[in-house]
């Protein structure tokens, strides 16, 4: 046997205790037709024999995490305190499932209750959910609460054309089947205003994000008023990067209704786009309107405190197609490695990396945008993320940055041609806290070298 | 002794890991765009290591002992699942380099989606989806999308058995579409007659669950896919149970036109204490065009023989992107050690031996707790947890007194179609002693329900907490530290 | 619960983990070299880990709470020390590689040599020994065949304060030297006129453990360097307690000649349960040839200020090799790792305050405890664990009582000459609420002595096991699983 | 600050309470001269800044377990389970100290029950201590063991010349204050009969080694009975590899009175020579004559079973100077690391590694002695370690292995020359289950194109 405990002896015995002669004997049910079909699946290996090959081709990939990279566009890579994985390797946490018994559940479901404080305090909100997948799904989901909220007669829904493309791709796949009208745009220059005009009262909500796809901070104080008054209701979702919060003005202080975002800055890995983790927080009047799992405080028949998951009846085990949404399995391991790194850093630590992001950010903008042929976008304030006007296509110079610096591979920016074909030639360039001096300094140096006859003025 | 919060140990001032420095001027900070407080824990790291190691210790995990939660697989995840996804060359790729730069990553994921084609007995795979749930509204939008491409637009409605799991109707309607649904009878099958009834042009498709959420397999498979089929709707595998099936019957051979795979069930990634799962789809033919973007193919320009690349390609007709970025590459890339490991022999042998574990313990306890459905079983059943003779018993008091004894109890009150239901899915990797054990506990309390069911009811004593009034939880709820 | 033995959860025939494939031909075995039995456990991967998680549970460390054992230095060890002793380019090179091949690994125990030269005031360090009795006889050695060389052949002869640690005085006597005890005076410092009394030509040298093992520095420390150095014989520092002084003093610059250090306590490697530690040994100039061989050298061939390379060297009047290879190398990298980290602001601060908490813990407590030496401490203290208004209670008593309230007790009956000793060191990593909370808990101890003894005496009543029959052990020792 | 948890504030309040100012007054008693000296070390790093070092300086270094690897010499690359880093990563196991406190350490102790239950299975012995340092120092600890057992009486001390050098040296540096006599030389074709010629009732104990440092293994079978006539009482002591063990007869079968050795192979990894871990195990008879600390079984006041240090009166914390070791710390989380690995391979998996290593070195002695030029030492019957002649230096022949093959380094086998002089040319070459054939072929294909005009006829 490969795998199973069972030995010869133990495995007749239980046959025997059943009342069948052979394993095969216990798919008699299954149409004989389709039982034990030949498989074309590879032999078996040993523990030694898989690692040898998973370390051949892990070693196929390049590392971002050791080559100097300016790649975020919704992933970042950022330094994890080694304590986040040694409390999330623990078997108590990762080996358990969904805290279904919460008496024997007190160590998962008091983490999501800090984890969900945790969110409430960064984004000034008052009420946060378990996890969902990821940043995107996170969005679509703030779609259908508001659809919910108005009892799905608002069918009208605004969203910014900066807001991360992944994220809208994922809010029209959800919402192929509502009957939505999705509005904005994709036009990423299209001012606030415009889009404030679209809300009207059928509007059931509006979504916006700061620092936005482009990495441009906007300004929201009052927008929320201006928006609930104009739609009468209409609710205002803000997508954010929650790393940014260390610095910036939380979503809750300017009136927002939901914020949302991918919490992969907050001590997760890139591992490649996933897993991931879509934090979501709502103000206390829509709790029974959201989705996923909340975990709540209350006490024993003795008296004595604990956790327990609440608010079920918004769940699809209990409400099934009346359900606020169908997610059962969320990302509680991830939360928890956002909860160890935001308990680990700590205000003053978040504090810190927040800064260095922003200034080593402008540091690299402003070394950029002194080279030749190359000009930063600042027209607005940024966070750790701003655009690069480049004098030829970005997937030329991105090329030109991994194959042809001697002795390193840079991996330069996002090609925002993809996300906005209008905005050929425009890099879209991500600073963290990992990118050193140095490294910036190579990169700026990188680029101005790239070759002149390749350059072009048609931009 | 209870573990404050982790805010209740913060002290004002004091500081935790330390961040980098900084090596580059400083910039004028945008002002009118800060904020003041940012009320986070002010802790150090050794707080923060002996807070969550204490709270880990108030928890079960498969780590500590059988966990048979029915329909959640929880079988032993292999150490070496959790080395392989650590590796610096998976963990360090950003989702959107260069394809050059990440072939390692992408034949994985190749490998896995070929893979599960193959059990599945499908066309395509896609690996996007995040969790079971997340492919069943991938498979449902899919199924959608097909008839209205195909002019369809009238259908609206999907079956669903009344023994499905809840995230069933729920994708349903998150779809836009109309849920009826189908009894079982009295052998835990479809009722034939309620889903002929049923069968008409509305219908987009049926969701099949099998072996269903009574750990019993559809008996009439192949009426129930030719009825639905008939109606021209589209037949949707639930695979959260394909722990009972993986290289014993490929649902996609029996018609099954899309499934869901849970690789945290059935491929023994960790469920984490509620996730990241991973929930890939697989599809018949006719539906690999519509599967969401992106996949991942062998790169067409390269020559296969000699060094395949690999490459992302968007289906035609996709739905669209249903996440982000690629799918849960860490949970994907221990799926893919394990199925490695176990290989064509093993993945076959772990089915056999999870039908064989449900099926010997079922034994052990089935004169004792009430049976509904008195089948051969696959990898889970279903008792009822209510005796005749303790009328008072619930199966919560059950479930309750069986964390006294150290394990964990099954799931219960579910499925909904079995009265005080204990779903037990004990998994293949539970040794014959540890069935025994287990049976052992469950015939003591089934004593003691009788003669001191007190003590049920007043389960758990020796747990970190008594029994939680999740009335006033519900009532009066608290969902967050207040400062 | 209690936990099986690993043995007792054997089942004939059970196989653990997978070795890898055959894939040579079989040769033939020795016949008459071949075993029978080997009567290990047969578990599977599963079974152990359950196992080892649930006995880890049993354990207190220094992850869950305060552990202030005296003379352990049990400070946190930071999660990075882990993560980079695992990098695989340090964990999978091989001790006898060609030198071109290790060149970073011979980087970081060069600067660790450098450090340590330069925290303990000394002309060179090898890092060979395992632990800190090692480094001592590594140190006992040194100084003998320095002796001996020298043509000193008559000295037989090494003193140690009554204080000392008990691995003093055995490394002196398995070094083939004889111990003369020195008494301490009325405020914990060596008696000076016992010193003077003993000082002769028989004397190879004084071992003296500053601050000592009362937590107390020696005030006379010039007086007994000159004593022990006018008598021809030499001083060896026992480093254990460097945790007082990095950064703050330099036992060389005070002419301590040779000094083991302990990586596993100042430098804050993890204990391992009991080990692995590492004691490297520092000496003055005039020992350096007579190091244990080899230690680590810039390349002389190589131009240190290109590219400097790092080579092996073996002392010329070296007293040999004590260990098969260069050290404990992975506790070495962790202690890199730790020394980067705080650099030289951070370990003097770490000093600082090691020295502040043991102060500090003692102002709450020495009213309430009979402190035997009223003197502001280093890094730790020693009170007695007798009150005398509880003349019935003892330190053990105390001591067991403690692990009631979840925290770990301190050393006891040790030094000896503390009657009912307990020996205090918080260290610097603990924060004044965790003190504050340890010194709530033993002043409330000291309360139950009066008027609950036998609260004390029985304790501890909530821990895994009450207290252990050790004469029975002793008397009727069972070593081994009997099967 | 830089690492304690200290806030200015506790600071004060602390210094208050203490009675003093600034931190500075702590340290009074510490003269003037020799206070705050200036200290030439580095500044402080965060940890993302160190880890980015270290990063870099193990990237310095050839991975052996990532490159085809043929050196033994008392270290080997074997492959280790996931499980036993997963074990030994726990806080609760490694951030724990020596189990003084009994009733908090009951994992430490009984997984150290375990582990003296399995070195005695495993050596057939009746008495095993906790861990030494190394096999080295494990070996020096029997020298000394059999020194007390003859109440130092007994000065002579019989060492057969090839027992592992470093072991020899370690021996001969641990007892040089004690005035014995060692013997045994050091030409390591020395005939056991020669050897065993050499005890008489003077020697407290002869050490031998199997399968020994040139790979030899050695029928030991009446060698004990002999030695204790001849010796009246002589202690025999056998060093073994302990993997060997898994295929092997165990020394407790033939009659030894200690059996140590390198406990590495069992789970440890390379790690550059340490920790590793010393095993040793006796005979009942002797166990208050043994080094190291001791765990038994006992019962608690409540009639409940618990484990405890045990025998302590023969330690250094209890008898002081006339303890039997001076040993403290020994390398308890190795001996767990060696416990975990046992446990997981248990007995059908130890017996197949020892079997892979066998089959595996047999295969490729076969190949290299097929080599022209080289020839593989066989009138021995060898474990997983044996000697080959080789047509130059070794030490060529490994520079030529490491620089010179195309897209491939290889770490070729020890030089015996090293050890033993006389030994020129000859190559002692280990291989494990983590040798492929397709490595052995590649070492034996790199040996076959040792070039000519290197190779020399003068051996
Ligand atoms: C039968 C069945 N279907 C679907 C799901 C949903 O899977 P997930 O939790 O991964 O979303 C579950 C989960 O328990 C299930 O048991
Ligand atoms: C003062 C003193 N010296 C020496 C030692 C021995 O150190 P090790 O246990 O590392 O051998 C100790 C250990 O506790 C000690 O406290």
């Amino acid at each position: 046997m490969v795998y199973v405990p069972h030995t010869d002896v133990e495995r007749r015995e239980m046959l025997a205790a059943i009342g069948v002669n052979r394993l095969e004997d216990l798919f008699q049910d299954i149409p004989e037709g389709f039982r034990y079909p030949p498989l074309d699946l590879p032999e078996p290996l040993s523990e030694m024999e898989i690692l040898q090959e998973l370390q051949f081709l892990a070693a196929l990939n390049l590392n971002a995490n050791t080559t100097p990279t300016f790649l975020g566009a919704g992933a970042y890579r950022h330094w994890v305190p080694s304590v986040v994985d040694d409390v999330i390797s623990r078997g108590e946490f990762y080996t358990a499932y969904t805290p279904y018994q919460a008496e024997v559940s007190q160590g998962t479901l008091q983490a999501i209750f800090e984890y969900e404080s945790m969110i409430c305090d960064l984004t000034g909100m008052e009420v946060a959910n378990a996890s969902h997948y990821d940043g995107a799904t996170a969005a679509a989901e703030a779609v259908i609460q508001a659809y919910n909220v108005f009892r799905k007669k608002r069918t009208k829904i605004v969203i910014a054309p900066a807001v991360h493309p992944h994220y809208r791709q994922v809010i029209h796949t959800y919402t192929q089947g509502m009957g939505l009208e999705i509005v904005g745009g994709d036009d990423p220059t299209t001012p606030l205003e415009h889009l404030l005009d679209m809300v009207d009262a059928q509007t059931a909500c509006l979504i916006l994000q700061t620092p936005d796809f482009l990495g441009r901070l906007i300004n929201l104080e009052g927008v929320a008023d201006h928006v609930h008054a104009r739609g009468e209701g209409t609710l205002v979702a803000v997508v954010v990067n929650p790393l940014s919060l260390g610095l910036l003005k939380p979503p809750g202080a300017y009136g927002a209704d939901i914020v949302l975002g991918e919490g992969q800055p907050l001590g997760l890995g890139l591992n490649f786009g996933g897993p991931y983790l879509g934090f979501y927080a709502t103000r206390m009047q829509y709790a029974r309107h959201m989705a996923g799992r909340l975990v709540g405080r209350t006490v024993d028949v003795a008296g004595k405190d604990g956790y327990v998951m609440t608010l079920t009846t918004r769940e699809q085990h209990i409400r099934r197609d009346k359900a606020t949404s169908n997610i059962c399995s969320n990302e509680g391991l991830m939360a928890l490695a956002a909860t160890v790194y935001m308990a680990a850093l700590g205000q003053h630590g978040l504090r810190k990396i927040a800064a260095l992001n922003y200034h080593k950010a402008h540091y690299a903008a402003d070394v950029i945008d002194e080279l030749e042929g190359f000009s930063v976008i600042k027209n607005r304030p940024f966070f750790n993320e701003f655009i690069v006007r480049c004098p030829a296509s970005v997937d030329e110079i991105n090329a030109f940055l991994l194959n042809d610096i001697e002795e390193v591979a840079i991996i330069g920016g996002y090609n925002l041609a993809r996300a906005y074909p209008r905005l050929k030639n425009h890099m879209l360039v991500a600073v963290t806290e990992m990118n050193s001096r140095h490294e910036i300094d190579l990169f700026a140096e990188a680029l101005g070298a790239f070759p002149a006859e390749n350059r072009r003025n048609d931009r | 002794m209870t573990e404050p919060l982790i805010y209740e140990l913060s002290s004002p001032g004091r500081e935790g890991v330390k961040p980098p420095h900084l090596d580059v001027p400083e910039s004028a900070l945008p002002i009118g765009l800060l904020r003041e407080e940012l009320p986070l824990p002010e802790v150090s790291e050794i707080d923060v290591v002996r807070h969550y190691l204490r709270l880990s210790q108030l928890n079960y995990a498969i780590d500590k002992g059988m966990y048979p939660l029915g329909s959640c697989t929880m079988k032993f995840n292999p150490k070496v699942n959790e080395v392989a996804a650590r590796l610096a060359g998976f963990t360090g790729i950003h989702p959107l380099q260069d394809v050059n730069s990440i072939q390692g990553a992408l034949y994985v994921m190749y490998a896995v989606q070929e893979y599960l084609k193959e059990i599945g007995g499908f066309a395509a795979v896609s690996l996007q989806p995040a969790a079971g749930a997340h492919g069943e509204l991938t498979g449902v939008l899919i199924m959608r999308k097909y008839h209205l491409d195909h002019g369809d637009a009238a259908r609206d409605t999907i079956l669903v058995p009344d023994s499905a799991h809840g995230t069933n109707p729920a994708s349903t309607s998150m779809s836009g579409l109309r849920v009826v649904e189908i009894p079982s009878d009295a052998r835990g099958n479809i009722a034939l007659d309620a889903l002929r009834a049923q069968a008409c042009e509305r219908v987009v498709g049926l969701m099949l669950t099998n072996p269903n959420t009574l750990g019993l397999f559809e008996e009439h498979l192949e009426e129930v896919v030719e009825i639905v089929h008939g109606c021209g709707g589209l037949v949707y595998g639930d695979g959260a149970n394909m722990n009972a099936l993986t290289g014993i019957m490929r649902p996609g051979d029996a018609g099954i036109d899309v499934m869901h795979f849970n690789l945290h069930k059935t491929f023994s990634t960790p469920h984490g204490g509620g996730g990241p799962g991973s929930g890939p789809v697989g599809v018949a033919a006719r539906l690999a065009d519509y599967l969401p973007a992106p996949i991942v193919v062998l790169d067409p320009e390269s020559s296969a023989e000699e060094s395949p690349t690999f490459t992302f390609y968007d289906p035609p007709q996709s739905i669209g992107r249903v996440k982000a970025f690629w799918g849960q590459f860490g949970v994907i890339v221990r799926a893919y050690t394990y199925m490695r490991m176990l290989g064509r022999e093993g993945l076959r042998q772990a089915a056999e031996h999870a039908v064989l574990n449900a099926n010997y313990l079922l034994s052990r306890i089935k004169g004792t707790y009430p049976l509904p459905y008195d089948r051969l079983c696959k990898h889970e059943f279903v008792v009822e947890g209510h005796l005749k003779d303790a009328p008072d018993i619930h199966a919560l008091d059950i479930a309750k007194r069986l964390i006294d004894y150290g394990v964990h109890p099954p799931t219960n009150y579910f499925p909904l179609i079995v009265p005080e239901a204990l779903m037990i899915e004990p998994t293949e990797t539970e040794s014959r002693q540890s069935l025994d054990h287990y049976a052992d506990i469950l015939l003591t309390i089934a004593d003691e329900a009788r003669h001191t069911p007190e003590l049920l009811q007043e389960a758990p004593h020796n747990a970190p907490v008594r029994r939680l009034d999740e009335v006033r939880a519900a009532r009066h709820p608290v969902l967050r530290y207040e400062h």
